[in-house]
């Protein structure tokens, strides 16, 4: 409008003319434009960037992106028993309220005075993870449960000197994927077979393929698709017997029910916190751990930061950083790996999410979880032409084989989608040898009048 | 400069908090450890029970696992109750100094603008928090969407031809980025080169994420001006080098008007040149990865582009590329085919995937919200504004006896300068450590800089585009302050802080393996063994 | 589940059996039913209240209470031209951010010193909205603009003395319903005629009606009917020549563009703040606001508290109650009225609303508010056998008259709410005298778009 | 007890804070007034400006109304960015004791207990925030039910019939139904009663809003139970009686046991009788309004039923009535006819609306929400625990030397208790004032009681079933440590608070006409004035 003020963003304050005039003066420029001076012309870009907007008013903005993110439709609208290792559980409020607070969503990168309390709540995250896992030293978050597993095994590697990892070829294929970029040329990466029936390691293959090179045996408990790996103290034996580091790759919301790997010989512990109290986020929820004991020949091979606890003479808690003089910002390429900005604002949920479960919470959550699991588990498995591809037990995830009915994964889903409903994630392509399978996720979150209306619509799509 | 005020009157008032310090005490709640507050039986949360016909039907769940598998002892968690756990973390949120509550530019590096929250309201939305990252593509339109135009905008704020918005971080950029250049030399069946350039004052992630994919890494010196000048490069760079990684400007704020001629001898030497533009804010708009010659660069969407830090992450790196390297970037990427967005996995030179799924779709959401707020000309004024604030900062700053802004003196610099106290410590003693503590009891954050301290006692300030002259006065006034004080009473600053949340914090527990305790059940069992006959 | 453990709900932590125990022995009591000793059998209630639930996870309440909430269809599915009191206009995110900040959020009656920060931001929205008036007393909400009008009309009872207020035929039914209550038994409300060509007051009515008795002449501008209320100099002198205050009734979200009622002669402003950052909240979001000139006769008049600034020998800025003595608080049925818990919360958030428009912004609000009423009046107007009722400007909303079209009111809004419109409100049954007619309401949230896609709507459901 | 904690041990590790105080201190920002951080130009949020089409044929909209309706100057409100402006309020908020911050159980008859962050989540979806109180009610089912259900649920918790949600607090529903009680005596010709009964006890709010609506306000005397026998009752009862508003326990905690012969006698002398429950915290489910005889009752939902008090409103109350009255209750009535909610407004005897609209319908949302997160056990358990959390308070503060809890000795209380220090001010010299302020050095709020302070020096503590026994310690033990303060060092609790966000704050100003200051304006033209020569 013509007979409006010259033009200040909301978000631009000193953009007011007057305000600019006497800064220039103070500073003794002319013009803004003398003060980039150091840029050569011929750097300099000329053109308009083809940006849409501005949108300036926020009534408009708000409009505007709202308007796009309601052509999504949530699973919420349908129906969804999609896992894969992005989980729909249940996030409490209290959660939420924390992780949206001003100050930890804003705070950064301060000291433990002016941000105590950031690092006290990273720490409880830190020793609650702890509890959980049965180790006495955690990390601050990573970037995920992939990092956090690629980093586990670079961990074992330099621990042992060794320079190869044998993982399970069941293992999430995504999962895999980060692991190899992280590991090159580092580390080989060597998958092991799998026992067809259960779905769980192949022992014999184990044992011929570890060896004096062997860094690391990962394994994930529960796999990736979704059975229990009832071994794993046969497995970490085997890794041991061979020099070699157990690292074991959890679902922390499984330790309610399932055992701490520490019992079954894990030296490493590692996973994704995203079920911790995180929603999906199109997959921008997680946030990764890794834990082990305390000694000193773990501890100073984390890349991450490690906040650790002590008192001041005024006996006041004081939070710090442990054994700092690790780190790539302590020490650049000298140190272990690198670190940066990961997930701390999750790290901080995770702990909210376990303090407000507690140990009775997390018990009885992982039952009616498993409840739940095995309930689907048997009602689908009663339709005609379906079975369940593994007989290992199952903590929240199952595979669906489809081979019986004739379907495809794709037209089981395709049918099941027209009624509002996310069926499993299609394995066809990853596992072919599973031929059509599809792996079923079933959590908390779904009531028995839930699963009831996916046999229903799978009995249907299987006709 | 008066830390007290008296009775306000008129003048003092039109005048409000400009001339005057803040009488400031950060929240002080003395929480304990959150296992203190444990009593046995308190619930904070109940997960659902199940229905009794489950239960009938499949009993407790439990006992399908063999004996070994099940946990015998519950995990030790503190037992609260609901409004217990809320409250605990309220008064440590309290007791953190977001940026929405500072005047944080002594955060230099650091990028901290306003986040504007109607960006984190959209992001809260349940169409974007309650969405799956498998659901089926025609569920997910409005989220591809705006991912898709991200690439966009970024391809028009650099100059560099696609993006992929997969890394969760700058570091995690970085280290995309190694992989990448380690995949096109392979590619071009180029074995020998093992050698990554950069320099010192670029990021520690530059060097260290280089080392974890394999490379030498060569760290330039710099020159009289603070930046390597092109002898140097030179001298460094051979047959062996695989690329170079660079931030221009460097936390110095001294842009590096050779930038092109450096790329340019990269390139002749069979080298790639990745850009660290993780701090653009000096520059949208002004000048682009591009024409500098780059063939890659990465911004970090929670620096330039305003989207929240979260104490650390989840955060998102925007990594762009020229055409040549698209067909290495991480799948999937998001496209569009004319009717429909969707996820393309089928690339077969990509360097695979470097984060889960497809990075963190709400800090992208985020960033898309605020560039189309903004528009072309508005990005402009924020780099315009971001350099107005920074150099009347330095100004201001250099007149404070003591103070220096070592390198490219009498220069403008662009949206950050790394200042030294280093005269101010040899005429009083007090060290930038210190005045950083000292900084806190007026709430406000203050950071040093990356090691090494090249620059000695250093302070990093970078003010943005976000804050009022009014606002840098403040914090002007109480730098001026502080070296007043180390003037006159050196050993009040160095007993600081007083008005922080807790006094001084000894350094030695957290480097001694007996003593430092990075959990509480470390701590417990430390405390235990210290007490016990013959402990230390 | 029989294994759990004995039931504690997360909302009362000294339900864990142990510690009722403990805490029963320090009192030395045997059981808690013993506590209750003081209630008669006679009067206990010993039987099940008829509740459903408990619904005790969080999971299945917060599923539950969204699944009923979900069958609410909100203005942003349908395109909405509701207004009548309860208007829909953008609220910023700020505001959203600090009215659910938890300390704002939870405060209650603290003293200026621990709760030293509501003080303020209450005493600024005072500050904020006397600019908004031009007045130099405003006081903390009241709970909505009726009430506000009410009492507004008993203190200029109180201060003149008598017992009778002139109030306009034209103004919002459920306004005048609260008043009369309130205002019963002590003083009388009566009704002044209207111009039926602009809605304005009739002043030949006024002064016939104005006399020795009259305490308050009031009026609303703009008035419920959306007009502007041209003469209101008039008004207040016809008003003051009598002995009688002029009430002004405002949109507070006007007073960037239209003059504030001192300028016309207003002795007592008041009006709802619904308008300046509250969310509809199906007509939950309101609060009501009185200032006045600082004058003892006014301020001695207000029930509700009235917070004010000062120093201290420290020389900071504090707050506290003016003149509490006056309040029911401090002496019962001796005081004015009564007072209670209202809108505290509204009240600051209008404050974060009129901080973050700003001069500028509330005088540009205004007019997009104009420039988008006057577009769909006049495209309204050219629709064939549809009319504007009154010539006089409007500001926001405005009424439409059906009667050239042979539909009804009712017959218009089912057919736009095919269309996802909801139409303006029918006055058929509270002003039969203007026929069909009805209540539009245009904001700065309706586009171009929106109003043509309204003004289309309407022609279809004309035909 | 001590106030400083000495480097913890394995011993305190166990305790937590339990037996020690925090060391604490409030947020403190020293902020200025908002109109002090203006700069002329700053803007916060930008409103829409209409398309181009619009503005070509209307024009500036503003030229329509004649040139005295228009606003020549624009309000003199402050210009800021709309980062500082959330800054501002952000720090106002922290220095802001909200109840989800501290042990609140110091503020007694305003039953703070834990407000679920659940159901104010919920009361956020727009699925609530977005609907207008017009809307075709098929559009609002959702909301209607939820209303609808509250109403049930309220009948069954106190025995009434039918419910009204519509007042916006519990001094609103006082007038309701004075208004209610108007109404029926008016409807049976009954013009000569114009008396209301009242008690000293009961909230101020009973005798003012009867006031209000036109009666004459008796205040029956307490007897020694603390609370008026029936004599006295037997007194005050006459044919010109219309009503009694009474609250029972009154903050004394003490119910009386004879409340049925009280309802008895009004009802024979014509009168109609008006439970206050505002606090029903320590009844609910153990005695109900209809089993003493009661014709109305009303609950505050800010209070028992959790919903938060957001700084004093907006509140909510659910007033309820017997089958008799339930034609008087304000339109509308939430009804269901079988198939669908809808809105009676057809109720011919209706007193008519006491605010606008329906009440507030996030507040009953959030009670709703509340009332089956419990279900029936779960209310009692309230009361239970409630009146036990109370009942230990109590006989801990009455351990302290110079504490009392008048009338009742030696019976136990329900949900609170208004004690006294009188014994303690004449031991010491300090006051319930003194207490209070330094009550909030150790961050928690306490209130002394309404007026008139009947009690002496009271205090009126109501723990309510929120707090753990840790945290009710926590309180007791702050208590012990100002009453041995008050013995050893009685300056130091009169000179508080300290570690408040204020010293000292002077009452003067706010009572005298030439000083006090409502308004921003309205100071700066006293200060003027002030220093402008003969002014004052
Ligand atoms: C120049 C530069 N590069 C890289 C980074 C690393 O980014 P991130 O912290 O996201 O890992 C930073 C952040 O401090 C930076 O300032
Ligand atoms: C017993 C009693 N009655 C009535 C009220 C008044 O309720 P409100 O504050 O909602 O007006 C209160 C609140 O303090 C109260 O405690």
């Amino acid at each position: 409008m013509a007979d409006r003020e010259p033009f200040v963003h909301p978000y631009i304050p000193n953009s007011v003319p007057e305000v600019k005039r006497r800064m220039l003066d103070e500073i003794g420029a002319e013009d803004i434009e003398d003060l980039f001076e150091q840029i050569p012309e011929r750097l300099r870009f000329k053109g308009k960037m083809g940006i849409p907007g501005p949108l300036r008013s926020e009534c408009e903005l708000k409009r505007h992106v709202e308007s796009i993110l309601l052509k999504n439709k949530t699973c919420r609208a349908y129906l969804s028993f999609l896992g894969a290792g992005c989980w729909q559980h249940y996030v409490p409020a209290v959660c939420d309220e924390i992780n949206r607070r001003a100050e930890f969503l804003t705070a950064y990168g301060g000291e433990p005075y002016e941000d105590h309390g950031r690092f006290q709540a990273l720490f409880e995250y830190e020793s609650m993870m702890a509890e959980l896992v049965d180790m006495d030293v955690v990390n601050v978050p990573t970037y995920d449960g992939a990092q956090a597993a690629a980093t586990s095994i670079r961990m074992a590697s330099r621990i042992t000197g060794r320079k190869e990892a044998l993982l399970p070829r069941t293992m999430s294929p995504e999962r895999l994927a980060v692991i190899k970029n992280y590991c090159r040329p580092d580390i080989a990466i060597r998958l092991l077979d799998y026992d067809p029936a259960t779905g769980e390691l192949d022992l014999g293959d184990l044992r011929r393929k570890a060896s004096g090179e062997t860094a690391a045996v990962f394994f994930e408990n529960p796999s990736y698709l979704g059975f229990v790996e009832t071994r794993g103290d046969e497995i970490s034996r085997v890794a041991h017997d061979s020099g070699a580091l157990s690292v074991v790759y959890v679902d922390p919301i499984s330790l309610g029910v399932l055992a701490p790997p520490p019992e079954y010989g894990a030296d490493i512990v590692c996973g994704d916190i995203q079920p911790l109290g995180m929603h999906m986020n199109y997959g921008g929820g997680h946030g990764g751990f890794i834990a082990t004991r305390d000694e000193v020949r773990f501890v100073k091979e984390y890349p991450s930061r490690l906040f650790g606890i002590a008192t001041n003479a005024e006996g006041e808690w004081v939070f710090g950083d442990v054994a700092y003089e690790r780190t790539s910002f302590a020490v650049r390429e000298k140190g272990k790996e690198f670190v940066g900005t990961h997930a701390a604002l999750w790290g901080i949920t995770a702990g909210v999410y376990l303090a407000l479960l507690g140990p009775r919470g997390i018990a009885e959550l992982g039952r009616t979880i498993m409840q739940r699991t095995q309930y689907a588990m048997k009602r689908i498995a009663a339709i005609r032409g379906v079975k369940l591809q593994f007989a290992a037990p199952s903590f929240k995830e199952f595979v669906v084989n489809f081979d019986g009915t004739g379907r495809t994964v794709e037209q089981v889903n395709r049918s099941l989608f027209e009624r509002k409903i996310f069926g499993g994630r299609d394995l066809s392509r990853d596992f072919p040898e599973l031929g059509q399978s599809a792996l079923y996720c079933v959590t908390e979150v779904h009531t028995k009048a839930d699963i009831d209306a996916l046999v229903s619509a799978l009995n249907a799509a299987v006709q | 400069m008066r830390e007290t005020r008296p009775e306000r009157d008129e003048t003092d008032v039109k005048k409000g908090d400009r001339d005057v310090l803040r009488r400031f005490h950060e929240a002080k709640w003395d929480e304990p450890v959150i296992f203190e507050l444990s009593t046995a039986g308190e619930r904070g949360v109940l997960p659902p029970e199940v229905e009794k016909e489950i239960a009938d039907e499949v009993g407790d769940g439990v006992s399908s696992l063999p004996e070994s598998m099940r946990r015998k002892r519950p995990p030790a968690l503190p037992e609260l109750s609901q409004a217990r756990v809320l409250r605990h973390y309220l008064r440590l949120s309290q007791e953190t100094l977001g940026a929405d509550l500072n005047v944080d530019v002594g955060q230099g590096t650091c990028t901290m603008k306003y986040s504007p929250k109607v960006n984190d309201q959209l992001a809260g939305m349940p169409e974007i928090t309650e969405l799956h990252p498998l659901q089926d593509e025609a569920t997910v339109q409005g989220i591809l969407e705006i991912m898709y135009n991200l690439d966009l905008f970024m391809r028009e704020i650099s100059g560099m031809d696609q993006f992929s918005l997969q890394p969760g971080g700058g570091s995690q950029a970085m280290a995309n980025r190694a992989c990448m250049i380690r995949a096109y030399h392979e590619s071009r069946g180029d074995k020998n080169r093992d050698e990554m350039l950069t320099t010192i004052f670029s990021h520690p992630s530059d060097a260290a994420a280089a080392a974890v994919a394999g490379f030498k890494v060569i760290t330039v010196p710099p020159g009289k001006n603070g930046y390597p000048d092109l002898e140097a490069f030179e001298k460094a760079i051979s047959d062996r080098t695989a690329g170079l990684m660079i931030t221009n400007p460097e936390d110095t704020g001294i842009f590096n008007p050779d930038i092109d001629r450096v790329t340019r001898m990269v390139h002749d030497a069979g080298g790639l040149c990745a850009y660290d533009q993780a701090n653009a804010n000096g520059m949208l708009g002004i000048t682009r990865a591009r024409e500098a010659g780059f063939d890659m660069c990465f911004f970090n969407l929670h620096k330039s582009f305003s989207t929240p830090h979260g104490c650390g992450g989840p955060a998102s790196a925007a990594l762009g590329v020229s055409r040549e390297l698209a067909r290495f970037l991480p799948v999937p990427i998001v496209s569009f085919d004319g009717r429909k967005y969707y996820l393309d996995y089928d690339r077969p030179d990509s360097i695979g995937k470097v984060r889960t799924w497809y990075g963190v779709p709400p800090v992208h959401l985020k960033a898309y919200s605020w560039i189309v707020a903004l528009g072309d000309e508005g990005l402009k004024e924020v780099a315009r504004i971001a350099v107005l604030n920074n150099n009347y900062v330095m100004k201001k700053v250099l007149e404070m006896p003591g103070a220096s802004a070592p390198y490219g003196r009498g220069r403008y610099r662009l949206e950050q300068v790394r200042y030294s106290w280093e005269r101010l410590r040899e005429l009083t003693g007090v060290t930038t450590d210190d005045i950083q503590r000292r900084a806190f009891d007026f709430g406000v954050h203050y950071w040093t800089s990356h090691h090494p301290f090249v620059v000695p006692e250093p302070m990093t300030v970078e003010p943005t585009e976000s804050y009022s002259k009014a606002e840098l006065d403040e914090f002007l006034n109480i730098l001026r302050h502080i070296v007043h004080e180390a003037q006159m009473e050196p050993e009040k600053v160095r007993n600081a802080p007083y008005n922080s949340v807790v006094r001084r914090i000894p350094s030695a527990p957290f480097d001694d393996p007996d003593r430092w305790a990075i959990t509480w059940r470390a701590y417990l069992k430390k405390q235990r063994r210290e007490r016990a006959p013959g402990g230390h």
